[in-house]
């Protein structure tokens, strides 16, 4: 039977009811406690310098840099302003050095500022951005 | 015709019943309005600006008096700001008719309720003018689909009018309040005035071009309609028009139906008898103008949340469907009605049914 | 002073937004959208979304910037009354993501329009909009940029919240 | 450009009334409230009945069909998830369906228990992208509180797929060869309850939208589409489903686990042909979709969820077709031994679906417009993947048709003058 207002108990309920908001800056937002894919973290120590992030991301948000710290000398930065947050870089680690946490509040005023730097930030090379080499067509 | 008198009525236009307190009333009923309009959706609405966020619609007027105005190339540009200004003047001065601190309004005159009606009818014609000045391709429906809004709602609006007219004998709404006390209950309490009350919600609704019937700002379809050009002070001069016409309609339908500024003293004649005596004493004059407002802003929150559940509950009507609906439903059993009460008025006035009445009286 | 104390008052308390798809995969829109609806109800901060790029201040734009729609977004930050703020929310707005390397340039919307705030993330969470918002207002009131940093936990403990997290 | 010789609105028209057209045009789009992706549509109105549309496509285009080509397959799936986000993980699927048909060529299987994981995912993307639906529907006819109230019970499925697979939208759930997490006990519990409470809910929302008079008049006899003229423009999906046509992919061709539960699957058709029929199409498609996942979750086998595959795919041209929440989608993959796709085609269901639009909306209101275009449930960023070459006059545009060799001159030039991937 067709009529108007067929919602209208289930509004008033809300009316009394407790609101289903969350009042997110000031309050802890919804999360869930495992699993998250958030800001990277890298543990410079672990890492080797082997490519493999580097490779297997799709996005070619991940960068080799120089480092004294690896092995190969080279260690990744990763430009978050990029990322996907697939987590396909932290399967590939062999060496448990990157790991996807669950910081997920992300915000920038530029574009630098997205670009994580691991302990030793070498500012002059970064700022160059992370284009790859070109490819011949 | 003193010089106090002067001030005194100057001072009530530009602060105290007049226009500063107009619009902090119309602020105040538009936080209402959206925050019971959240509330039935379940979420909280305004809550960080001010206390509970009551101060959210200053927020947004101020903001918009200080952004930038752009007017489009193709618009006649004198037209938008002669359109924006008058919007916003027509609900002021309707508004200073309604009887808020007294029993009668800042201005009154035997036959004052013509004027509102046709105040009314001009907010619609400036609405109209204001789509076609902006030249928006966009606006052009919305005009069209306002001016024709226009013409089934007014009729209705108007027969509920003339109706309580009617019922009251009289003409000016200090005359139909005055009723209203005398005969010591609200002229809602009477069977055709429950279906005149009902109309003029809706038209009211349809006036305010609110869900389900802001068919001519329909956001979804033609993005805002008429006043989708506008921006910075006169987009903040017409919200500010839009908030003080609903202001004026809950205003014109408690004075109408609800007996106006008037409260409890309708049925303790001892409580009215006190009333009318501190009303020449300088110092208590100001507990019943307290009294009054008080009961004024009650009322008109109460018809405002009844306008806030409406948007809320129904879906957006097509604009044929809504001339439809008036066309067929609503002007017919309006007219009829209205017959009806054009017998019924003397017949209970004089003998047969007064004491049938009674039954309506809460006293 | 006074008067521009409470202007200022103003528009962090009421920003009212518009929502430009410049040709991204909707995941992004769909968050834009989900933070109006109850769970999150932005009006609480006073943000309502408007259709019109007249009554708009922020303009809140996903998508890569497409070769069609940087015409049409320069047209929209022209129409949109000043002050008005650029947030580029989403990998692609912030610098292409995963379409940079596409052969139409999607370079973000920043080499189109001057941006305020970027919101990385594919797509960035309600909360993460939300933060982004709540940064960009901070900034009207004069605070610090934001920098981000990943929080630091110990790798043993980290390892350890995994492994936990795949036993559970 | 053309409309504006037409009439010059804002100022009276004078002169005879034969040189006034009785019709005039109004854009829908690119930036539209009621558009949440970039799509353009021109009503030809008269006075506010539609006499014509035209859309027009093409805002989304990003290349992703070429990008593909230069990515591996496992940076392709999370790339063609990237094609839509609210059927992002369908895409996945078929893609994924795709290269493991080709490796089956060498006798390599998924395990059961990642085909099952997969469909579940699958089909809580369906629930979220239908209530996202009605919730929008419900917008555009200007019922907000519907709109609110079923977006606040979707947060519920969009709870579980981040607790199931990390993030909100786009989800990387699967790899070639299965997939990439797996789901445990508690997280099983809490979908089943969770999904109790949706049903109900859903159920709900159909007894609302049966009988909400204002819904009912804004929906029913609005956008029609006869059963023959939807077979003639291949529409596809809930789109079709509502006009009587009984096709789905997962009933007729049954891919990942929808094989195991064809007995109690059913395809849901409604005869009223109108946006009405699609609203309680899709609402009980959401109920249904409840009941499979449920079933679905008691029936989970154990075993290993991925089995590595090899990284080169064996060369063979595949279709896959999977039952997206819009309709039909398939991918067609060309692999060529390597660890690259050599060719990767994709046709969505807003692609078919987008043509009984202009069919849909003749005769019909202006105000029906929106809520005609929102019954198919538009998702454009599926849907663009066609560039049209169109000569620079800007007055007097012409669709030209360029043979291989000027294309290959063109695209040679093009990208000599613009160096790729730099600023």
């Amino acid at each position: 039977m067709p009529r108007p207002g067929v919602i209208v108990w289930e509004a008033l309920r809300n009316v009394f009811s407790k609101k289903a908001t969350i009042d997110y800056p000031f309050e802890e937002g919804v999360k869930p406690k495992y699993g998250l894919r958030g800001a990277h973290v890298l543990y410079i120590e672990e890492c080797t310098g082997c490519r493999a992030c580097q490779r297997v991301c799709p996005s070619l948000a991940i960068e080799m840099v120089p480092s004294e710290l690896t092995k190969t000398k080279k260690r990744p930065v990763i430009n978050l302003g990029q990322c996907i947050f697939c987590g396909l870089c932290e399967e590939a680690c062999r060496y448990d050095a990157l790991f996807l946490t669950d910081y997920i509040e992300l915000s920038a005023f530029q574009q630098k500022e997205m670009i994580i730097y691991e302990n030793e930030p070498p500012k002059e090379e970064i700022s160059e951005g992370n284009e790859p080499k070109e490819e011949d067509s | 015709m003193t010089a106090v008198w002067w001030i005194l009525t100057i001072l009530g236009i530009l602060f105290f019943p007049g226009i500063g307190f107009c619009i902090s009333i119309a602020l105040f009923d538009e936080w209402i309005d959206r925050k019971f309009y959240a509330a039935l959706q379940d979420r909280i609405g305004p809550e960080h600006a001010g206390f509970k966020g009551i101060l959210q619609p200053l927020a947004d007027f101020l903001k918009l008096l200080a952004n930038e105005d752009i007017e489009p190339e193709a618009a006649d540009k004198w037209g938008m700001r002669f359109t924006a200004i008058i919007g916003l003047a027509i609900p002021l001065v309707a508004l200073l008719f309604i009887p808020i601190i007294d029993t009668t309004g800042l201005l009154s005159f035997e036959g004052d309720i013509l004027l509102l009606a046709f105040l009314t009818t001009m907010i619609a014609l400036i609405i109209f003018l204001a789509g076609w000045f902006s030249a928006s391709k966009l606006a052009m429906p919305g005009t069209m689909r306002a001016a024709s809004q226009l013409l089934s709602y007014e009729i209705p609006i108007l027969l509920a009018m003339f109706a309580v007219a009617l019922r009251t004998q009289s003409f000016s709404l200090a005359g139909i309040v005055q009723w209203q006390l005398d005969a010591h209950r609200p002229t809602l309490f009477s069977l055709p005035m429950v279906v005149f009350f009902l109309v003029f919600l809706l038209s009211s609704q349809a006036e305010l071009e609110r869900s389900p019937f802001d068919i001519p700002t329909a956001e979804t379809e033609i993005v805002g309609g008429w006043e989708v050009e506008y921006s910075g002070k006169k987009l903040g001069f017409f919200r500010l028009s839009a908030d003080l016409q609903m202001v004026f309609s809950a205003g014109l339908a408690v004075t109408l139906f609800l007996g106006g500024p008037t409260g409890v003293e309708m049925w303790i004649p001892s409580f009215a008898d006190w009333l009318a005596s501190i009303e020449g004493v300088s110092g208590l004059a100001v507990v019943a103008i307290l009294y009054y407002t008080t009961m004024f802003a009650i009322k008109t929150t109460i018809i405002v949340l009844i306008l806030s559940a409406f948007r809320a509950l129904m879906a957006r009507l097509r604009i044929e469907q809504f001339l439809e609906f008036s066309w067929k439903w609503v002007i017919p059993v309006t007219l009829g009605v209205f017959a009806i009460t054009f017998f019924y008025v003397p017949w209970t006035d004089n003998v047969v049914w007064s004491h049938w009445e009674g039954l309506f009286d809460v006293s | 002073m006074v008067l521009q104390k409470i202007i200022t008052w103003a528009r962090v308390k009421s920003p009212w937004i518009i929502h430009v798809n410049t040709g991204g995969c909707n995941g992004c829109d769909i968050e834009v959208v989900d933070v109006l609806t109850p769970r999150y109800d932005v009006e609480r901060l006073g943000i309502l979304i408007q259709g019109s790029p007249r009554h708009a201040d922020v303009l809140m734009v996903t998508g890569p910037a497409t070769q069609q729609m940087k015409d049409r977004l320069k047209l929209l930050h022209e129409q949109t009354p000043d002050p008005k703020f650029v947030i580029a929310i989403g990998a692609c707005a912030c610098s292409g993501g995963i379409f940079r390397h596409s052969y139409i340039p999607c370079l973000g919307i920043d080499t189109v329009i001057p941006v305020d705030v970027y919101i990385p993330g594919c797509p960035p969470k309600p909360e993460a909009i939300i933060f982004g918002v709540a940064q960009l207002l901070a900034k009207l009131q004069g605070k610090d940029s934001p920098v981000i940093t990943p929080k630091k936990i110990a790798l043993k403990d980290l390892k350890k919240s995994i492994e936990e997290g795949l036993a559970k | 450009m053309a409309d504006k010789k037409k009439i010059k609105l804002g100022s009276p028209q004078t002169g005879c009334s034969s040189c006034i057209p009785n019709t005039f045009e109004i854009p829908l789009g690119p930036q539209h409230p009621a558009l949440k992706e970039p799509t353009h549509f021109l009503l030809e109105v008269e006075g506010e009945i539609i006499v014509n549309a035209t859309p027009r496509i093409g805002y989304v285009h990003r290349g992703i069909e070429k990008l593909a080509e230069t990515k591996t397959y496992s940076a392709n799936l999370t790339l063609v998830e990237r094609v839509c986000g609210i059927c992002s993980h369908i895409h996945s699927i078929s893609l994924a369906n795709a290269a493991e048909a080709a490796l089956a060529l060498e006798g390599f299987e998924v395990p059961l228990r990642a085909q099952y994981i997969r469909t579940i995912v699958a089909e809580l993307e369906r629930i979220h992208s239908h209530i996202l639906w009605l919730g929008v529907a419900a917008h555009e006819i200007g019922f907000d509180t519907l709109f609110m109230l079923s977006w606040r019970d979707r947060e519920l499925t969009m709870d579980l797929l981040e607790d199931i697979s990390g993030n909100r939208v786009n989800y990387a759930m699967n790899e070639i060869g299965g997939s990439r997490r797996d789901m445990n006990q508690s997280q099983i519990d809490r979908m089943l309850k969770y999904m109790d409470i949706t049903e109900e809910r859903m159920e709900r929302y159909k007894d609302i939208c049966i009988n909400e008079n204002t819904i009912r008049m804004r929906t029913q006899d609005v956008g029609i589409l006869l059963p023959q003229k939807a077979k003639e423009l291949c529409a596809c999906g809930p789109t079709a489903r509502a006009s009587g046509v009984a096709i789905d992919v997962r009933y007729d061709d049954p891919y990942s686990a929808y094989g195991e539960f064809r007995d109690i699957f059913n395809v849901i058709t409604y005869d009223t042909n109108d946006v009405f029929s699609r609203v309680v199409v899709r609402i009980i498609e959401t109920v249904e979709a409840c009941k499979y996942i449920k079933w679905m979750l008691k029936n989970i086998p154990d075993g290993p969820i991925f089995k590595k595959a090899p990284r080169k795919v064996p060369e063979a041209q595949i279709l896959s077709r999977t039952e997206a929440p819009r309709g039909e989608l398939i991918h067609y993959l060309w692999s060529n031994n390597t660890n690259k796709p050599y060719r990767l085609k994709i046709t969505t269901p807003t692609l078919s679906n987008i043509n009984t639009v202009p069919e849909m909306m003749k005769g019909d209101y202006l105000a029906d417009s929106t809520i005609t275009l929102a019954s198919i449930d538009p998702c454009f960023s599926c849907e663009d993947r066609m560039i049209t070459i169109v000569n620079n006059d800007r007055r007097k545009p012409k669709i030209e048709t360029w043979s291989e060799s000027q294309l290959r001159k063109y695209s040679n030039d093009w990208h000599a003058k613009n160096k790729r991937w730099k600023k």
